[in-house]
């Protein structure tokens, strides 16, 4: 692992917390999304 | 065509739905562009050593925490006085995020002052009016979600915003107040104004940049999907009518 | 006068009455008819002003109307005389003595609410509405567990006491009050399906 | 309005036990802290003043879901927004009521209970003051908060969330007064935030919480 001195625990514990949330976010607001299209697509297909 | 007309729920997603993956993919990549450069090219600063890294993270995020906030007090105020469904949901969306924004902010800057004071948590005012806003967001997310009429959860929750958003800022001073009241003052705060020299300018730039595009993005995304569930709850009720 | 032109009311976000029409003069009252869940008790409150209208316009003092309906708002722990003060105070009126005598609660003056029977608390529900003296009156099923007897009283303070000084009162009830009365039926007036107007439409 | 209020508080007598339940949480909180942080004096000296701006607040927090309840549901709520008095007054009146059987008893219990946790003589006076400034500002924001809640179901837990955060100003301010009251430090600041606080929500929550109860009428 790349050495930033004594800090490098807490440089890649920062930027890990900080991706894994972002990650997280992006996907639950794209799972949502895609769930949501694929219930509104079948009502209008219901109903034409 | 006035700016009203993307009031229209359905001719905001019409317009938004195909820039949104656009949005979302070009702000992943200038927030990879702006963390690699900063993470690796950028040499050690003077006296916080290779810990200054952190910042390219701590201050975006902190600055959306408190913008998103702000976007969605503007949003609660159009909802009010001109009912637009679309500012209402906008603000629905804007808060898990904000929410999101502050937990990093949180979490990066305690580990940030954590060399500093010597423990993972310091009651640093700055650091406090962060866990203070982490509250209002809460108490906001909550109040959506107790409510089931969609009319009266938008106008509760827009004067919750409005009166939280003055008291998010009279506690931001009151938190400054009692945090030098301790006689502790904090070696180092992670303050904004830091001075960034110029080696450490471009990254953060971009960083900051590849933040607001993912907000931006991702309110785009999380309306439309709030406006599909509408859509599809409207059309069950009419459904349900005409049968 | 009370003048109500084209009115539209929703319930839920949902249009349940559109276009409704009517003029009720002073000293007239108004009786409202239609299937439960048609939309009595959604007319009347929007008439009260406790929700906006759709559309539409209603001509009337605001000053003087009042709303009941069957919560009548009574605090058990008051005696009936203190309930029926507290609602003159908010008014700004005196308790008359014919309240007691027009609704039967001469003998209950003293009596906690919470002591009285169902009939009894609907009594002194209405008796308000003689204390607060107020001229436009929008009552949603007043007469709901009384006994024949306190259906009369009611109906004769309405006759005598309202209406006779040039009161006017709309009134939504299933039983036939005996009262010289217009009757509205709502059922013409019940919102199409897809009516335009209610909050979902933006979304459709 | 005064007929309100003097209805409130005749109901409050009457039924809910009046000045006593805020009182008795209050007395409570305090006495468990000595048993949870220890009867040392050095302990619990300095964190006298916290201890019991905290537990007056906490016991605010407990009696505001009942503001509105009772008359949402017995109706009383909509007859009087169809009544001459503006809502705004009406919540006004429901404030003072309930600060007068909550924030008042706690004021004047504090210093009584402040011997129990070994608070400093010089504190009592700029406890009583402080109580007396911020306790009214605990219950306008909690009427505004009951006013945002009233008609939901499981509305208390709600309604502790979305006030907590908005009662840290006065907190602050209020603990922060009496502390340096007591090492006789300049203590205008923060009693002059603390009025501020209370004046500012006494002139702005009425309307918001009326506005909110509007909506939660409709």
């Amino acid at each position: 692992m790349i050495d930033f001195g004594k800090h490098t625990f807490h440089v890649w514990a920062s930027y890990g917390v900080t991706i894994t949330l972002l990650v997280g976010l992006v996907v639950i607001s794209l799972r949502q999304s895609t769930k949501a299209k694929a219930r509104l697509a079948e009502i209008e297909g219901k109903n034409g | 065509m006035s700016i009203w007309e993307y009031a229209n729920p359905k001719k905001f997603m019409a317009t938004t739905t195909p820039i949104a993956p656009w949005a979302l993919y070009g702000s992943l990549a200038l927030i990879t562009v702006g963390l690699c450069w900063g993470l690796f090219l950028t040499p050690e600063a003077i006296n916080f050593g290779h810990s200054v890294k952190i910042l390219f993270v701590h201050v975006p995020s902190a600055l959306m925490a408190i913008n998103a906030w702000l976007m969605m007090m503007v949003a609660s105020i159009i909802w009010i006085v001109r009912r637009h469904h679309v500012s209402a949901l906008a603000a629905k969306s804007a808060a898990p995020i904000g929410m999101v924004m502050t937990v990093i902010a949180l979490a990066t800057g305690a580990i940030w002052g954590q060399p500093t004071w010597g423990t993972w948590w310091a009651w640093e005012p700055r650091l406090t009016s962060f866990l203070i806003l982490f509250l209002f967001y809460l108490g906001y997310i909550a109040l959506w979600s107790a409510i089931e009429d969609n009319d009266t959860a938008a106008d509760l929750t827009s004067v919750l915003c409005i009166v939280g958003s003055l008291f998010a800022l009279l506690s931001r001073y009151a938190v400054r107040f009692w945090g030098n009241g301790l006689h502790q003052d904090s070696t180092f705060s992670a303050d904004k104004e830091t001075h960034i020299d110029p080696s450490f300018w471009w990254p953060s730039v971009i960083s900051m940049g590849g933040f607001v595009l993912l907000f931006v993005a991702l309110v785009l995304i999380r309306t439309n999907t709030q406006i599909r569930l509408r859509r599809a709850d409207a059309l069950e009720a009419r459904n349900r009518r005409q049968s | 006068m009370l003048r109500v032109d084209n009115l539209t009311c929703a319930r839920g976000g949902r249009p349940v009455l559109s276009n409704v029409s009517f003029d009720v003069p002073d000293g007239q009252a108004l009786i409202l008819r239609g299937a439960n869940g048609i939309g009595k008790t959604t007319l009347l409150r929007t008439l009260a002003g406790l929700q906006p209208a759709l559309s539409g316009d209603i001509q009337v003092d605001e000053e003087d109307t009042a709303y009941a309906s069957h919560a009548d708002g009574i605090k058990a722990q008051l005696t009936v005389a203190e309930n029926l003060a507290f609602w003159a105070d908010i008014y700004g009126t005196d308790v008359p003595e014919t309240v007691y005598t027009d609704f039967d609660l001469a003998d209950l003056r003293e009596r906690f609410a919470g002591t009285l029977s169902a009939g009894q608390k609907r009594r002194l529900g209405l008796g308000r509405l003689g204390v607060i003296k107020r001229k436009v009156l929008f009552l949603d099923e007043p007469t709901v567990s009384l006994d024949r007897f306190s259906v009369k009283l009611f109906a004769n303070f309405i006759q005598n006491r309202h209406l006779a000084n040039g009161g006017i009162a709309v009134i939504a009830t299933h039983i036939d009050l005996g009262l010289t009365a217009r009757e509205l039926d709502l059922e013409p007036y019940r919102a199409a399906i897809d009516d335009l107007g209610s909050s979902d439409e933006a979304f459709l | 309005m005064i007929a309100l209020f003097i209805r409130d508080l005749r109901l409050a007598v009457r039924a809910g036990g009046g000045f006593g339940l805020g009182l008795a949480f209050f007395l409570i909180v305090v006495v468990l802290v000595p048993f949870g942080v220890g009867p040392d004096r050095a302990v619990l000296e300095p964190i006298a003043p916290g201890i019991l701006w905290v537990a007056a607040l906490l016991s605010c927090l407990l009696s505001l879901d009942r503001i509105f309840a009772l008359d949402f549901e017995d109706g009383s709520l909509a007859l009087l927004a169809t009544s001459p008095l503006p809502l705004e007054g009406a919540v006004l009146a429901k404030t003072v009521a309930h600060w007068v059987t909550t924030g008042l008893p706690l004021t004047l219990a504090a210093p009584a209970l402040g011997i129990l946790l070994h608070m400093k003589p010089e504190a009592y006076g700029y406890l009583f003051a402080s109580l007396l400034l911020g306790t009214p500002a605990l219950s306008m924001i909690g009427t505004f908060g009951a006013a945002l809640t009233v008609g939901l179901r499981r509305g208390g837990l709600l309604l502790s969330l979305l006030v907590l955060p908005l009662y840290v100003p006065t907190l602050i301010f209020g603990a922060e007064a009496v502390r340096r009251g007591a090492e006789a430090m300049a203590v205008q600041t923060p009693f002059v935030m603390l009025a501020g606080i209370t004046a500012g929500a006494f002139a702005l929550l009425p309307i918001a919480a009326a506005a909110a109860l509007r909506v939660n009428l409709r």
